[in-house]
């Protein structure tokens, strides 16, 4: 790993007991944890744990009821959102654009003019740049692909993927899977919502496992050796 | 129609609206506080 | 990266949208069309009534056509849930407004530009007053509409039945605009009266709304 | 609850029993309109009250926005919907009163216009707030700023509107000339209502508390239990 020779690096994320509520549901339940930088962290847990919804939280998406958090030693999410990457349940790509068309838009949203950064995104996620099928078209786990490569367009610190994995195919799966492991390689910070958690195994370098809005237990994963087997 | 009528259909709207919505308010408060025994004894 | 350059590419998202899809500007067509027609077979008038009521007609054809636009507004950012895209980036909010505004204007001023010619036919209209006036009054009257319009879509995202709720927010909010523009256009074709009470009218109101939508649109978006 | 209704029911009624005595009594007979004039003084002072609530509404929705205290907001809810009470008695009265002076029950005259179209604009607030799902208040608010900024224009466009459509007829204006008498009993009922409107606020913004402190009890309870 990175020389991190210090021993406790400032956290990535600093949450103070977090609370969010729907109503008179509790999603979130007083959550109050703090994550180190250059980790691959995967959260577990049943649907309605609030993986979702913390990880929403933590992307600035949605207001915290209670609760404080800080993000890249910031307050407000705002003022790091260039150094966030985001990916939601749902694909957040326009189905009436091409692949490129879809992370040339984006990469404005960011202040990237360069045409390059999107089609290195596409080809990182094994994609081909100039497939001019449109969003709408592709299969699943394209979508799920181009989604990811969409999270990491702008070469963000810290990325929050929510079930990036469903409905997709298991060979593509091991791939996504190898590519977070080499993005958290280069030193980012990740966080994976899953329910396949065996996906992860190889890569993952701690387990959280979240129930009933809260965060009941975290499983550090002592790495045997660097990962060689894993990567094909 | 004599305009008497018309004077007394007037103060009897407002004297009916505002001790309806009176009534009203009261009503919904005294079911929010019915809840709010029930939340309590409930715990 | 400005909020003018990320209007502009927005802007040009959205427009290339619509293209390939053309969803909202043919459902917008289509029901002004039948509005036109049925109001013609409600109303029958000589061509000197005509002019009398054609502002009114014309501009309720275009609120409520303008209305069907509106509602997709939105539509197209909640489908996949891309809005989240563009809030988790650093990109301002109002470009995002602006961009929809601007859009939503661009439809509806086409729409206005293809059923104006069949309101001349239906109803035998001719101008006795200057026709230009008729075109500030229906750039400023329009604005007017879309700016609330656009604004309100956004409020009606978080509540149930959002397809009814635009329309009962924005009409009473738009009734003075709506006043303006059906009274402007009936003197302009006439030719009785002079407009310009209703065009300055039509300035401040849209100067105002747009003001208070600028302020208030990232509260609003960012509202979850 | 009880102890509320204590206070506020025989307060409403001693108001209204004296409003009512005040201008149907002592006040003097107009001459030209006769006794339907009496409306008057239970009219006028309605429309101030609502005129005075939307102004509460549009101050607490900013006050909102800017400190997102739960409060300001049930004090919004509060005044915009008892300022719809008072502008729906307000509208009714307009038209009892227009029907034996006038000889029509409505007509776009600027103050009935704008009373009604102030009326509308508010009731879509409040069904706003019943429609929307999570952020009510913040969608509230917003509107609010909408609503309050539209009345100004709204009066402007009506009054130029009126004037280019005369209506067909007016009584004498309603401020002409009031006798002495007529004026104190006007000025006595002005500061009745306003106490009456107060009240109608203070015990609706009691009741959007209740409602708030027994969503977070609930939420609350949601909280501690089933850990």
């Amino acid at each position: 790993m990175a020389g991190t020779s210090e021993p406790h690096p400032p956290p990535v994320i600093l949450l103070d007991n977090l609370v969010k509520f729907f109503g008179r549901f509790a999603a979130l339940r007083g959550i109050s944890a703090s994550f180190a930088p250059g980790r691959l962290y995967v959260v577990l847990g049943d649907n309605g744990a609030g993986k979702s919804t913390l990880l929403r939280v933590v992307a600035g998406l949605m207001e915290p009821s209670q609760g404080s958090i800080s993000l890249l030693g910031a307050k407000r999410i705002r003022e790091v959102a260039p150094r966030i990457g985001y990916m939601g349940h749902a694909p957040l790509l326009y189905d009436e654009l091409s692949g490129m068309e879809n992370l040339r838009y984006f990469a404005g949203l960011y202040g990237i003019p360069d045409d390059e950064v999107s089609r290195n995104a596409m080809r990182m996620v094994g994609l081909d740049p100039d497939l001019p099928r449109r969003v709408g078209q592709y299969s699943q786990g394209m979508r799920q692909r181009l989604s990811l490569a969409r999270a990491v367009l702008h070469d963000p610190e810290l990325i929050l993927l929510d079930e990036p994995f469903s409905n997709v195919d298991v060979h593509s799966a091991r791939d996504m899977a190898a590519v977070l492991g080499r993005v958290r390689d280069q030193g980012k910070t990740i966080f994976v919502v899953t329910h396949q958690a065996a996906l992860m195994e190889d890569v993952a370098d701690e387990f959280v496992h979240m129930a009933a809005g809260q965060i009941v237990s975290r499983d550090e994963v002592v790495r045997k050796s660097v990962n060689v087997g894993s990567m094909r | 129609m004599s305009s008497i009528a018309f004077l007394k259909a007037a103060y009897i709207v407002a004297w009916a609206a505002y001790l309806a919505y009176l009534m009203r308010i009261l009503l919904r408060m005294k079911k929010v506080e019915t809840e709010m025994k029930d939340l309590e004894r409930g715990k | 990266m400005t909020t003018l350059t990320v209007t502009r590419t927005t802007l040009l998202k959205d427009l290339r949208m619509e293209w390939r899809s053309k969803d909202a500007i043919n459902s917008m067509l289509f029901f002004a069309l039948l509005v036109v027609v049925i109001f013609s077979f409600a109303f029958n008038p000589t061509a000197e009534e005509s002019r009398m009521i054609a502002g009114g007609l014309i501009w309720v054809a275009f609120l409520f056509a303008a209305v069907v636009a509106l509602n997709q507004t939105w539509a197209r950012e909640l489908r996949n849930q891309v809005l989240d895209a563009y809030r988790v980036s650093p990109a301002p909010p109002n470009a995002l407004f602006l961009a929809k505004a601007i859009g939503n204007f661009l439809f509806v001023v086409v729409l206005e530009c293809l059923m104006t010619p069949l309101f001349v036919i239906f109803y035998e209209l001719r101008s006795i007053g200057p026709v230009w006036q008729l075109i500030v009054v229906a750039l400023l009257g329009t604005w007017a509409l879309v700016v609330n319009g656009t604004f309100f879509a956004a409020l009606s995202i978080r509540t149930r039945s959002r397809e009814i709720m635009l329309p009962l927010i924005l009409f009473p909010i738009s009734i003075p605009a709506l006043l303006g523009m059906v009274d402007a256009t009936t003197s302009i074709l006439t030719g009785e009266a002079t407009p310009d009470f209703w065009i300055k009218l039509l300035a401040v109101y849209d100067i105002v709304f747009t003001a208070i939508c600028l302020m208030l649109f990232e509260t609003v978006l960012n509202a979850e | 609850m009880k102890r509320l209704a204590l206070i506020t029911l025989p307060l409403t009624l001693v108001l209204l029993a004296v409003s009512s005595y005040l201008a149907l009594v002592v006040a003097p007979t107009e001459a030209t309109m006769g006794d339907v004039q009496r409306i008057f003084y239970y009219h006028v002072p309605s429309a101030w009250v609502g005129g005075f609530c939307f102004f509460i509404n549009f101050v607490a929705s900013i006050w909102y926005l800017w400190k997102r205290s739960p409060r300001s907001d049930a004090l919004a809810a509060a005044s915009a919907e008892v300022g719809v009470v008072f502008c729906a008695v307000l509208l009714i009265e307009g038209t009892l009163w227009a029907r034996p002076v006038w000889g029509i029950w409505w007509t776009w005259d600027a103050r009935l216009t704008t009373t009604l179209v102030l009326w509308l604009i508010y009731v879509s607030y409040l069904v706003l707030r019943r429609f929307s799902a999570g952020q009510t208040q913040v969608m509230a608010a917003a509107l609010a700023v909408f609503a309050f900024a539209d009345v100004p224009i709204v009066y402007m466009s009506i009054r130029w509107f009126r004037t280019q459509h005369p209506s067909p007829v007016m009584g004498g204006g309603e401020n002409s000339g009031l006798a002495p008498a007529m004026l104190q009993v006007f000025l006595v009922n002005l500061a009745l209502f306003t106490v009456l409107g107060i009240l109608f606020i203070w015990l609706r913004y009691k009741l959007e508390t209740a409602e708030q402190a027994l969503e977070s009890a609930h939420a609350q309870a949601a909280l501690k239990g089933a850990a």
